[in-house]
């Protein structure tokens, strides 16, 4: 059976196929400003990647910021359900997922069959998300792909203390201003985010196998921060820890059972 | 503020608000529907309250008595004083005071208006009044130090000890104004000796302040009738949190917040005891008939703070439509001798009305035991507190799930909220808790709150 | 005598080179990395601008975030004060200044002498600020100066319910997908904006007359917004707002007395 | 400056801690000015007020804490967390305010996950919020309770006579301090108000059988000295808690000069003495009570506002300084009284809602203070 998930993130479309237990075609791209056409377009790259037509596909679920406006969805299921679903069947022997996309940061505690038992979201004014590292990014004049290879550089890392992104941004422009390595102020940023975050999960105790997912995942500096603010090692996911939202919604696509 | 906010004096607006919507539900079903159309900025308000039948219309027309009375009391030559949700209002009737509750304004024109919340809130920034403090007093008092609304003539709260934003709130206007304050203060306990002696003495200081500034002495027979009112009152509400029990819950969900809101403002009045009977009337019958309050009741909430997130009452019109009951609300506690909730007798009062000494001692023991002013002036986990109570609450009434929804300056609750969602996990309940706030949309918008609830419930597996 | 204003602000530079009676030239670049770079650079546009060399300016007086790290100013001065000097140089009426730069947002109070008699500060919420508005117009993939245009033909502003920068993107989200009108959705984010200023300003107490310089000034749907909430005309500035502040250090470099 | 005393300020765990300590002797902390260091002192304990520097971030304070909460309290038990406090054999925590008292709950809470972080003697004081005969007596038990409960913990006793001792040394010490308040206060600058709030800071963390002596010394070297050459404007600083030299130093490093405050860090730490007359209990109850310089005590809002008057007019300041710790809504709201009443007396003002200690953005308060000095030119 072929199944897609199609995730509309808030700064990234996702869109996964497969066929039983096979990933036929994995695709990623930033979003539009308009989310119906994200979908639209990231399941059109995914199609070709996969060589398939829409029409081939059995079932399809939407996932993320966005999941009302896929239209070709014949289901939506919230995006905690689906990195749960995502991470445990990756890593089963996953309890616990850290998942920290574009606009806020979760944690979700799993049991062994992948089901969702307790969640948390960031705490309002929180700094923890994806869109903080990429405003911050930008006066530090580091590509997102390079902050977690820059941050390992760092030898004494600064603090940040503001948890709105915007005063914080004022904040590492000032560092930069004061003369700071910029190593040092990109660790930093990860060590005041990971804590952020770290606390989240604390607060639904952390217990068993940890994984991380989201985009933010891909960055090392901050898988590492999160490992130390944590105090226990991640179990890192086989997958592009950014597709495991769609591969859930994929997933739960194929459990689903077809309404008459 | 805007402009145009300025035109008309706050509590007059309001007033002639529930003067129009009385006028509505009196009309027949179809000049009442065609009516709605030109009110777009309270349809929706005033539908949900109407549709509760009687009880809704007796609410709103007390309302608009309560309104009118502060409007005209300085021309009936009455004072008014400016009084906090969680006191008893019933010793200002011995005194012929009119009280102005400000949180029952706050929730009122939340809940009802559709412009001018955010200029009310920031108002009293304006004036040099902190904008980190609780809504739930802040959107009121702004237009009042504003002078957009009637001058009271003392002030008087009952939140000293309990809670510093709202006793803040109380103190600022006292000193902004100009206007003579009393406050009760409360010590971190509840039960023993010294707690209650303290008590007694700070209410009687308090009786003092009022007698001082009304230059009379209080009239008993006045008092002696309240009293006897509330005995009658106490009964009633007793029975109506027996109800709650019932699986389906027989009561409509506003019910609860009907019911506290007049506690706080007609409390040995006349008016409570009409609105108790009609709810009970109905929520008896319902009872019997063995259907829910909520028309369909797929969830047994409890809200464990707040129950009202206020704006355009979007957030409660949602929880019908859900068939979510609410069968258990925070604000909701009172605590008389019978109450089904009691756990130990002393934790509650009686209406002692064997001498004017024990009326006023009773009258005070009353309005320690207040929402908020019993359970959240000691730790959130002492015995009789917010713990204690919500757990032993939830024993009883069987709820499905637990909601905290607060305002942002609740210093209190978010100080300890994150402990109780750990032990009420613990013990079973499914705990959501809301980042946004009652009164101000801006915080974390009703159509978020609805988003994330929904989901929770969900995930949760609380609603299928 | 030629002196020059310059003014490092937390998202733009600007330099003003002034003469005698009129100014010279000025300039304004975004700010890189470097307060001492951008203000090199940017007074060397405003210099080639003006044709005149470095040699010429007499004394230059540095304000903004980044003012204590302009290698070649002899004094610096906050821009509270530049910004009152400069607004009251152009239009000595007025006597409420708002001032709404990249990082916050400011109103003063000026008495006749262009003095500061009161002011006060928003930095509690980034949503006051101009960075909000970037934030907002980025995330909807237009420009600034689309924002403040598209937002006048607006017939029925979209309602921003979140006063939050973060959380008001979500909702700027929803309402693309919505397909509400942009210039609906670009009036929401102004009058949202407009709004928070207000209360600042009322704070201070609004006396005529009223008018508001730095970058976001040139967005004409804050401007009508903020006309409508206050019910007070906000007079136009002949010059380019963003500029009031260099022009008013320049001023101040002059030796006109604080 | 004596080492002894900037170390005191700027260190937790400082010298004198230590040797407390290595003596075989015991330190309890306490949260608030309302709670009479003599009653520890008379215990042969080391009185410690717990202070929120060291703190470089808040997540453990924010597993318990929620967000729209005083930074203050959630440093000190991030400290707690983190073992920094560890040295504590006891601590007293009282309702100065509401996420003050939340402290109570949340340290014991953090104990659960984090083993060992709780002192072992840990103990709630309620102080109530007026001054009536009914709540000094409440006040007077409490009192009595503490004392109770500390001796029967620590295995001493609290004699009459070990009170008057302690409050004797405490007296000297605060009319010390008064003096030095003075010398703050001359025309002509001899001591910088960074230098003044870290000499104060300092008696929050030194047992005072060290600290009156020190204090003694450097006083009588400050009384001698020439001025400094401190020029600038003169500001009072008033509001929320400051436990630490840096927002002083900021306000000096912009080019003013802090010469009096009334912050609960500082001068309200010795504004009044305790009477040595009658019950020594008694005697300490009314002066902890009958102080209604915190916004905590909500009906006395004229009498702060005389004495914040006087010193003002006393210290010949040119501008008052006032902030308010983000989400403190007592300072919060009583600084905009202030600010109107002080205002209509040409006393200039602002406000300023910060970030709490060494979570501070140093540029923002900068810009603020550079615009009011130039302001009050
Ligand atoms: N290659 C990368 N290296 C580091 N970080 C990345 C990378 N790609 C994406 N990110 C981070 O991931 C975030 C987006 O995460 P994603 O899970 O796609 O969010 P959403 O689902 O909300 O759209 C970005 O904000 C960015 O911080
Ligand atoms: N052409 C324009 N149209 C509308 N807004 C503008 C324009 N140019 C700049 N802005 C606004 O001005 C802000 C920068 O203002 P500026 O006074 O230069 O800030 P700062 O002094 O803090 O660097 C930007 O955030 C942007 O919102
Ligand atoms: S909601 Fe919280 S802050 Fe508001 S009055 Fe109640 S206890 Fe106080
Ligand atoms: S996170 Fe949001 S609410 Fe908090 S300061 Fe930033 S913009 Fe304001
Ligand atoms: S600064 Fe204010 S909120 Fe913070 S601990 Fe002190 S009184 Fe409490």
């Amino acid at each position: 059976m072929i199944v897609a998930g199609c995730d509309i993130g808030s700064r990234t479309a996702k869109a996964v196929i497969m066929e039983d237990s096979n990933i036929l075609a994995a695709c990623v791209m930033r979003d539009k400003p308009d989310p119906e056409e994200s979908a639209r377009e990231v399941m059109a790259q995914a199609l070709a990647q996969a060589g398939m037509r829409m029409d081939q596909v059995e079932r399809c679920v939407g996932t993320g910021y966005g999941r009302k406006q896929v239209t070709f969805a014949q289901a939506v299921e919230s995006e905690i359900v689906c990195h749960g679903r995502g991470a445990q069947w990756l890593e089963p022997s996953i309890r616990m997922v850290i998942d920290i996309g574009g606009q806020d940061a979760k944690a979700i505690k799993l049991d062994e069959k992948g089901k969702v038992i307790r969640y948390a979201y960031n705490d309002k004014c929180a700094a923890g998300t994806g869109r903080f590292l990429e405003v911050m990014a930008k006066p530090l004049g580091v590509r997102l792909e390079d902050l977690g290879s820059v941050s390992q550089k760092s030898t004494t890392p600064v603090k940040v203390s503001n948890q709105c992104v915007i005063f914080a941004e004022t904040e590492i422009v000032s560092l930069i201003n004061a003369g700071k390595p910029v190593p040092d102020i990109v660790c930093g940023l990860h060590r005041a985010m990971a804590h952020r975050v770290a606390a989240l999960a604390k607060g639904i105790v952390v217990e068993g196998e940890v994984g991380m997912t989201g985009g933010v995942a891909k960055n090392e500096g901050m898988f590492n921060a999160l490992e130390e603010a944590l105090g226990v090692k991640i179990h890192k996911i086989g997958w592009d820890p950014q597709m495991v939202g769609a591969i859930g919604a994929a997933l739960i696509a194929r459990e689903m059972v077809p309404s008459a | 503020m805007r402009e145009v906010f300025k035109e008309y004096d706050f509590d007059w607006r309001l007033g002639s608000l529930a003067r129009k919507a009385l006028g509505l539900s009196n009309a027949t079903q179809k000049e009442y529907q065609y009516s709605l159309n030109y009110a777009p900025s309270y349809r929706d308000a005033l539908d949900e309250i109407i549709r509760t039948g009687e009880p809704g219309v007796l609410m709103v027309t007390f309302i608009r008595d309560y309104i009118e009375e502060i409007v005209n009391a300085h021309a009936h030559g009455k004072k008014v004083a400016l009084v906090t949700f969680n006191f008893s209002p019933a010793i200002l009737h011995a005194f012929d005071i009119v009280p102005f509750c400000l949180e029952a304004m706050t929730t009122f024109y939340t809940a009802v208006w559709k412009q001018g919340i955010s200029d009310c809130l920031d108002f009293g920034c304006e004036k040099g009044f902190t904008e980190t403090s609780c809504t739930g007093q802040r959107l009121a008092l702004g237009p009042i130090l504003a002078g957009l609304g009637v001058k009271p003539d003392m002030i008087l709260y009952s939140t000293a000890g309990v809670c510093d934003s709202n006793a803040v709130s109380y103190a600022f206007a006292s000193s902004y104004l100009g206007i003579p304050q009393c406050n009760i203060n409360y010590p971190p306990t509840l039960t023993d000796e010294r707690a209650a002696e303290y008590h007694r003495a700070d209410f009687r200081n308090m009786v003092a302040f009022l007698e001082e500034q009304t230059g009379r002495k209080m009239d008993m027979d006045r008092l002696r009738e309240v009293a006897d009112e509330i005995v009658i009152q106490d009964k009633m509400f007793n029975e109506l949190q027996d109800l709650q029990q019932i699986i389906p819950c027989p009561m409509p969900p506003l019910y609860a917040m009907m019911n506290f809101a007049f506690r706080m403002i007609y409390l040995g009045s006349k008016q409570y005891t009409t609105l108790l009977e009609s709810m009970l009337r109905i929520a008896k019958a319902n009872a019997a008939k063995g259907i829910a309050g909520v028309g369909e009741e797929k969830v047994r909430a409890f809200f464990f703070y707040i129950d009202h997130f206020c704006p355009n009452i979007k957030w409660i019109i949602w929880n019908r439509k859900q068939g979510i009951s609410n069968v258990a609300a925070f604000l909701n506690d009172f605590w008389p001798k019978g109450n089904p909730f009691l756990k130990h007798p002393e934790e509650g009062y009686e209406m002692d009305l064997s001498s004017y000494d024990k009326i006023i001692d009773s009258l005070a023991l009353q309005t320690s035991r207040f929402p908020m002013v019993k359970n959240i002036r000691g730790p959130y986990d002492a015995p009789m507190m917010w713990l204690d109570d919500t757990l032993s609450m939830a024993r009883i009434v069987k709820p499905d799930v637990l909601f905290y929804i607060g305002t942002m300056g609740c210093r209190n609750t978010w100080s300890n909220v994150k402990l109780m969602v750990r032990d009420l996990e613990k013990a079973g309940y499914p705990t959501f808790v809301s980042y946004g706030d009652s009164f101000d949309n801006r915080v974390d918008p009703v159509d978020n709150l609805i988003g994330k609830c929904s989901e929770f419930l969900k995930i949760r597996g609380v609603l299928q | 005598m030629i002196v020059a204003g310059c003014d490092v602000g937390s998202l733009t530079a600007k330099a003003v080179v002034l003469g005698q009676t009129r100014i010279l030239g000025y300039a304004v670049i975004d700010a890189n990395t470097s307060p001492a770079r951008s203000a090199e650079e940017v007074l060397h546009k405003a210099l080639a601008l003006s044709q005149i060399g470095k040699q010429d300016i007499k004394r230059c007086v540095g304000t903004g975030y980044g003012r204590e790290k302009i290698p070649f100013a002899d004094q610096c001065i906050s821009e509270l004060v530049c910004h009152a000097k400069g607004a009251h140089w152009i239009m000595p009426a007025v006597r409420t200044i708002i001032d709404i730069g990249g990082q916050d947002c400011k109103a003063m109070r000026v008495d006749a002498k262009g003095q500061i008699a009161k002011f006060y500060t928003n930095d509690k919420c980034a949503s006051g600020t101009g960075r909000f508005l970037e934030v907002m117009a980025d995330l909807m993939g237009i420009t600034l100066e689309d924002l403040g245009q598209l937002s006048l033909k607006s017939k029925q502003p979209a309602v921003l319910a979140s006063a939050c920068t973060v959380w008001a993107q979500a909702e700027i989200i929803r309402l693309v997908g919505e397909r509400t009108p942009l210039p609906d959705i670009c009036a929401g984010i102004n009058d949202a904006m407009a709004g928070r200023v207000a209360t600042l300003i009322n704070t201070i107490g609004i006396e005529n007359d009223l008018c508001m310089t730095g970058g976001v000034a040139k967005n004409m749907g804050v401007v009508k917004s903020l006309e409508s909430i206050t019910g007070m005309r906000v007079r136009r500035l002949p010059v380019d707002p963003q500029i009031v502040g260099a022009l008013g250090a320049a001023l101040l470099a002059r030796g006109v007395s604080l | 400056m004596r080492k002894e005393l900037s170390e005191a300020a700027n260190q937790l765990n400082n010298g004198s801690v230590q040797a407390w300590k290595a003596a075989g002797k015991k330190v309890v902390g306490y949260s608030c000015t309302y709670v009479p260091s003599e009653i520890i002192g008379a215990a042969g304990l080391l009185p410690y007020r717990l202070r929120g520097i060291e703190a470089a971030t808040t997540d453990i304070g924010d597993s318990y804490y929620g967000p729209v909460v005083c930074s203050y309290p959630k440093c000190l038990l991030q400290l707690a967390g983190e073992g920094t406090y560890r040295f504590l054999d006891g601590a007293i925590i009282t309702n100065g305010c509401d996420t003050m008292r939340r402290l109570e709950e949340c340290w014991r809470k953090a104990n659960e996950d984090i083993p060992g972080i709780l002192p072992a003697y840990y103990h709630y004081y309620g102080t109530p919020h007026k001054v009536e005969p009914y709540s000094l007596k409440w006040f007077e038990e409490e009192n009595r309770l503490l004392i109770e409960s500390l001796e029967n913990h620590f295995g001493v006793k609290i004699t009459d006579e070990r009170l008057r001792e302690q409050i004797e040394l405490y007296n000297t010490g605060r009319r010390l301090l008064q003096r030095l308040e003075k010398l703050r206060m001359r025309d002509e600058i001899v001591i910088s108000g960074t230098d003044a709030t870290t000499i104060i800071l300092a008696s929050t963390a030194l047992p005072w059988s060290e600290y009156v002596p020190l204090l003694e010394e450097t006083l009588g070297e400050l009384e001698q000295a020439k001025p400094n050459g401190m020029k600038g404007k003169r500001v009072l600083l008033g509001g929320s808690v400051t436990d630490d030299t840096d927002l002083v130093r900021v306000i000096e490093e912009a080019g003013a000069v802090v010469v009096a405050d009334t912050l609960c860090f500082g001068s309200k730490l010795f504004d009044d003495l305790v009477s040595t007359e009658g019950d020594p209990v008694k005697a300490l109850s009314e002066r902890y009570l009958n102080r209604s310089f915190c916004p905590r005590m909500f009906a006395y809002y004229q009498p702060r506002y005389q004495s914040l008057k006087e010193k003002a007019l006393k210290a010949k300041v040119d501008g008052v300084i006032l902030q308010n710790v983000r989400f403190c809504d007592m300072h919060g709201s009583e600084n905009g009284l202030f600010e109107r009443d002080l205002e209509a007396m040409g006393i200039p003002c602002i406000r300023i809602e910060r970030e709490y200690g060494p979570l501070v953005e140093d540029g923002r308060v900068r810009m603020r203070v550079d615009a009011f000095l130039e302001r009050i030119q």
